[in-house]
């Protein structure tokens, strides 16, 4: 794994040719916020942003991703036509994603590909087919918590190379054969660089302000957690409405469905969220998670205790802090995850 | 300001402690700049958390609705006039009970749209927002400044009839002037400007980063029926997709829901967590309102919602 | 036919049971002539009437709606 | 709803309401010819229709 260097002046013909191969989108101001977009202008690509209005996950799993098309055919043997939806034609490249959002990408990884059986097409073609360049915090923002989270401002997981911004220059760490690809043909690291990103790291995870504390959440058990009588109160102010969710890189849950119209019609899947009350409701009538408490208790159990223990200690929750700013009515999973280990 | 906060602190813990309700809503301290929250005051102690500032956009009668009945008694709840209205809307449509809430009325200061002083920064980490007067001190990691409150106010705020709450048990402060100066009937005419085909460009633009998240629906104290229409499967009125037309079904009709109720607090608008002006609908719904049967939603107990009843003399130039 | 008549609309037609749609019947036996480009659903009372059925109607497709007490 | 409809810039003429008794078959059938003329003149419907009809 060697470092490699970019003059920032030099990043217009770098894109530029990796736009050969690749689709490539970074984040840009786009209607005064940063959001994903193509990238037309390497001068519009933002270095000096905290992070995303929202969550790249929608590269992997859009909020409506059609599954397939059928129709029925009165002469064909089965009756219907079924057609699946092609994969994507291009490899695509997400260049500057934060290194929290590339490790939401690695937690969903164990969930959406996790064997033979369970292995979501869907995800994996667009996984497979895209490169994460990212680009280390150097100032993280006060609703940040990622080293509480088994993640950081320079945290690797997920991500096939990163990048450190040193202001003229660009210090391009490659991690995988992907990343490697990328970083081609670049002049090699100075030792000096090496260590100035080192410096910019150790800064920067200083500069986090809030932590969780996770000890006595992994040492209780579920149901000691699922029977707290912290739920009473944090539930209160909740409007069950599905902004922490939506925003949440980590969030997964879909509801699939089928839409008619006429003979003709489609699969399609959606984006959920467990504050619904129709996300649990049987077919029967009942509800098993009939309250506004449980749902939202569901939320975080999920998150902080049913992940880590299916997934060998994996958190749910990357700290990148969208739900604490984005909140309604500031539901804070900071303090939630304080009070579920006090 | 802090003499209201301090007052509504008093007066929650006297209540609590008199066992004259059991719970006091009202705002606490947020954890981020700018956001206020909804707090729940059960005991004297807890009622030392209120708070009062130009950052409570949420609309506090949202929740003397959406919890299950007998859960709480009786309520003391801070309202200012939107709210009030929104109360008054509420025990119309049968909601609540005049009794079961104590109203502690607050004179509206008008409210901070948290989203105007964050474009005052574009792309830069606002960390500190306090109150001094009528100002604003924003602070940043290399940037401090003084915003007038006035500047940065939210949109409703502006065009606000109301500022007092129009029934209170007990006032926690002077009623102050009653509106801002703003044309309340002025927030539609940008659209209504247009050609139709304009209009839809102009409509399907504002809502395209819509992501469904319903907060608008779940902030608002209107929205409580217990199956709402987009939840409906059968038959499905609204799609559950991106699709275009999904999208604007639901803000549409979600819109003509609140037609002749709505009081305009703008908790929809200050709940969505992607800036969609979704007051331009309603407000010329509200407009049309009050145009066609002189009516203002929340304003009297006694007077009667127009779209509930039928007068011979009901306007009828729609019809051929 | 010129050219712009080609085009027929779909309109969904809401009759409330007592009134237009009496009043289609009446056409009907009448022998009145009209276009028969109005799809009719009869509802029991204008009453029944939702602005959810007019997006609907639109939603799939038709071209105009008619609601008529 | 209908104020609302064009205000989101579904065009004037494609909703229409109208009042006529059982026994106003004439007012009926000219109701029926404004309405088809007045969609007639603002040809096919171009916004709010969810067509997912897309299938070999």
């Amino acid at each position: 794994m060697a470092d490699k260097i970019l003059a920032k002046d030099k990043l217009g013909d770098f894109l530029g040719k990796l736009q050969a191969d690749y689709e490539v989108y970074a984040p840009q101001e786009v209607e005064g916020k940063p959001q994903w977009a193509p990238v037309e202008e390497s001068d519009k690509v933002l270095w000096d942003f905290s992070n995303t209005h929202t969550s790249p996950k929608d590269f992997f799993f859009p909020q409506t991703e059609i599954m397939m098309r059928f129709k029925n055919v009165q002469d064909h043997e089965n009756g219907m036509v079924m057609e699946a939806e092609p994969p994507l034609a291009n490899k695509r490249l997400l260049f500057n994603i934060r290194p929290c959002d590339a490790k939401a990408f690695q937690v969903l990884d164990l969930i959406f590909v996790q064997d033979e059986m369970t292995n979501d097409l869907f995800w994996k073609d667009k996984r497979d087919k895209t490169t994460l360049v990212g680009l280390a915090c150097s100032d993280p923002c006060p609703s940040c918590f990622c080293t509480s989270m088994n993640c950081g401002p320079a945290s690797t997981t997920g991500l096939d190379a990163l990048v450190f911004d040193l202001g003229d220059k660009l210090l391009v760490r490659a991690l995988t054969e992907k990343g490697e690809a990328v970083a081609e043909g670049l002049d090699d690291a100075a030792e000096a660089d090496q260590a100035a990103a080192e410096e910019q790291t150790k800064a920067a995870e200083a500069q986090i302000s809030s932590s969780v504390g996770m000890d006595k959440v992994n040492e209780r058990s579920v149901m000691e957690l699922y029977e707290a009588g912290m739920w009473d109160r944090v539930y209160e102010n909740c409007l069950n409405c599905g902004t922490c969710t939506y925003v949440c890189p980590t969030c997964h849950c879909f509801d699939i469905q089928d839409e008619t119209q006429g003979e003709s019609g489609r699969r399609v899947r959606n984006w959920d969220n467990c504050m619904s009350w129709l996300f649990t409701m049987h077919g029967t009538g009942h509800n098993p998670r009939g309250a506004k408490k449980d749902r939202v208790r569901q939320r975080f159990m999920h998150k902080f205790k049913y992940i880590p223990v299916k997934r060998d200690g994996e958190i749910g929750c990357v700290g990148c802090g969208r739900c604490v700013l984005l909140c309604p009515v500031n539901i804070d999973v900071r303090r939630v995850v304080n009070d579920m280990n006090a | 300001m802090e003499a209201v906060a301090q007052k509504i602190r008093e007066t929650a813990a006297k209540l609590l402690s008199e066992g004259k309700v059991d719970c006091v809503i009202g705002y606490a301290q947020g954890t981020v700049p700018m956001r206020d929250y909804p707090y729940f005051a059960y005991t004297p102690e807890e009622a030392q958390n209120l708070t009062w500032s130009p950052f409570c956009c949420n609309n506090l009668a949202n929740f003397l609705i959406r919890r299950p009945k007998g859960e709480i008694g009786k309520v003391a709840i801070v309202a200012q006039g939107c709210v009030s209205r929104s109360i008054v809307g509420l025990i119309k449509e049968n909601q609540i009970a005049r009794e079961d809430v104590y109203i502690l009325g607050v004179p509206s200061p008008g409210m901070v749209d948290r989203r105007k002083v964050q474009d005052r920064f574009p792309l830069k980490t606002i960390t500190e927002v306090t109150v001094d007067g009528e100002d604003l001190v924003v602070k940043g990691k290399d940037f401090e400044e003084r915003i007038p409150q006035k500047e940065v106010r939210r949109d409703n705020c502006y065009t606000c009839v109301q500022r007092n709450p129009v029934i209170v048990d007990e006032m926690m402060g002077e009623e102050g002037p009653s509106d801002w100066g703003g044309n309340i009937d002025a927030v539609a005419a940008p659209w209504e400007k247009l050609e139709p085909g304009e209009r839809w460009e102009a409509f399907i633009d504002e809502v395209d980063s819509c992501i469904r998240c319903y907060a608008c629906r779940d902030a608002c104290p209107l929205c409580y029926c217990h199956v709402c229409f987009v939840d409906e499967a059968m038959p499905q009125w609204c799609g559950k997709t991106q699709d275009e037309a999904d999208v604007a079904t639901f803000h549409i009709l979600r819109a003509f829901h609140c037609a002749g109720r709505c009081t305009d607090c703008g908790a929809c608008e200050s709940a969505c967590p992607q800036g969609i002006k979704v007051r331009r609908f309603t407000s010329k719904i509200e407009k049309d309102i009050r145009e066609l049967y002189d009516y203002s939603p929340g304003m009297d107990l006694e007077a009667t919602p127009p779209l509930s009843v039928y007068r011979p003399n009901d306007p009828q130039e729609f019809i051929k | 036919m010129s050219d712009n008549s080609q085009y027929q609309p779909r309109i969904a037609a809401f009759l409330c049971n007592w009134c237009s749609y009496g009043a289609a019947d009446l056409a009907g036996v009448s022998r009145l002539q009209y276009p028969p480009n109005i799809h009719v659903i009869r509802i029991p009372c204008t009453g029944r009437m939702s602005p959810k059925f007019i997006l609907q109607a639109f939603r799939q497709g038709v071209d105009g709606v008619w609601v008529s007490g | 709803m209908k104020s609302l409809l064009e205000y989101v810039g579904i065009e004037p003429g494609r909703l229409h309401f109208s009042w006529i008794s059982s026994a106003e078959a004439t007012k009926f059938q000219e109701t029926v010819v404004e309405v088809t003329e007045s969609v007639k003149a603002l040809g096919p419907a171009k916004h709010m229709i969810k067509d997912i009809r897309k299938v070999a």
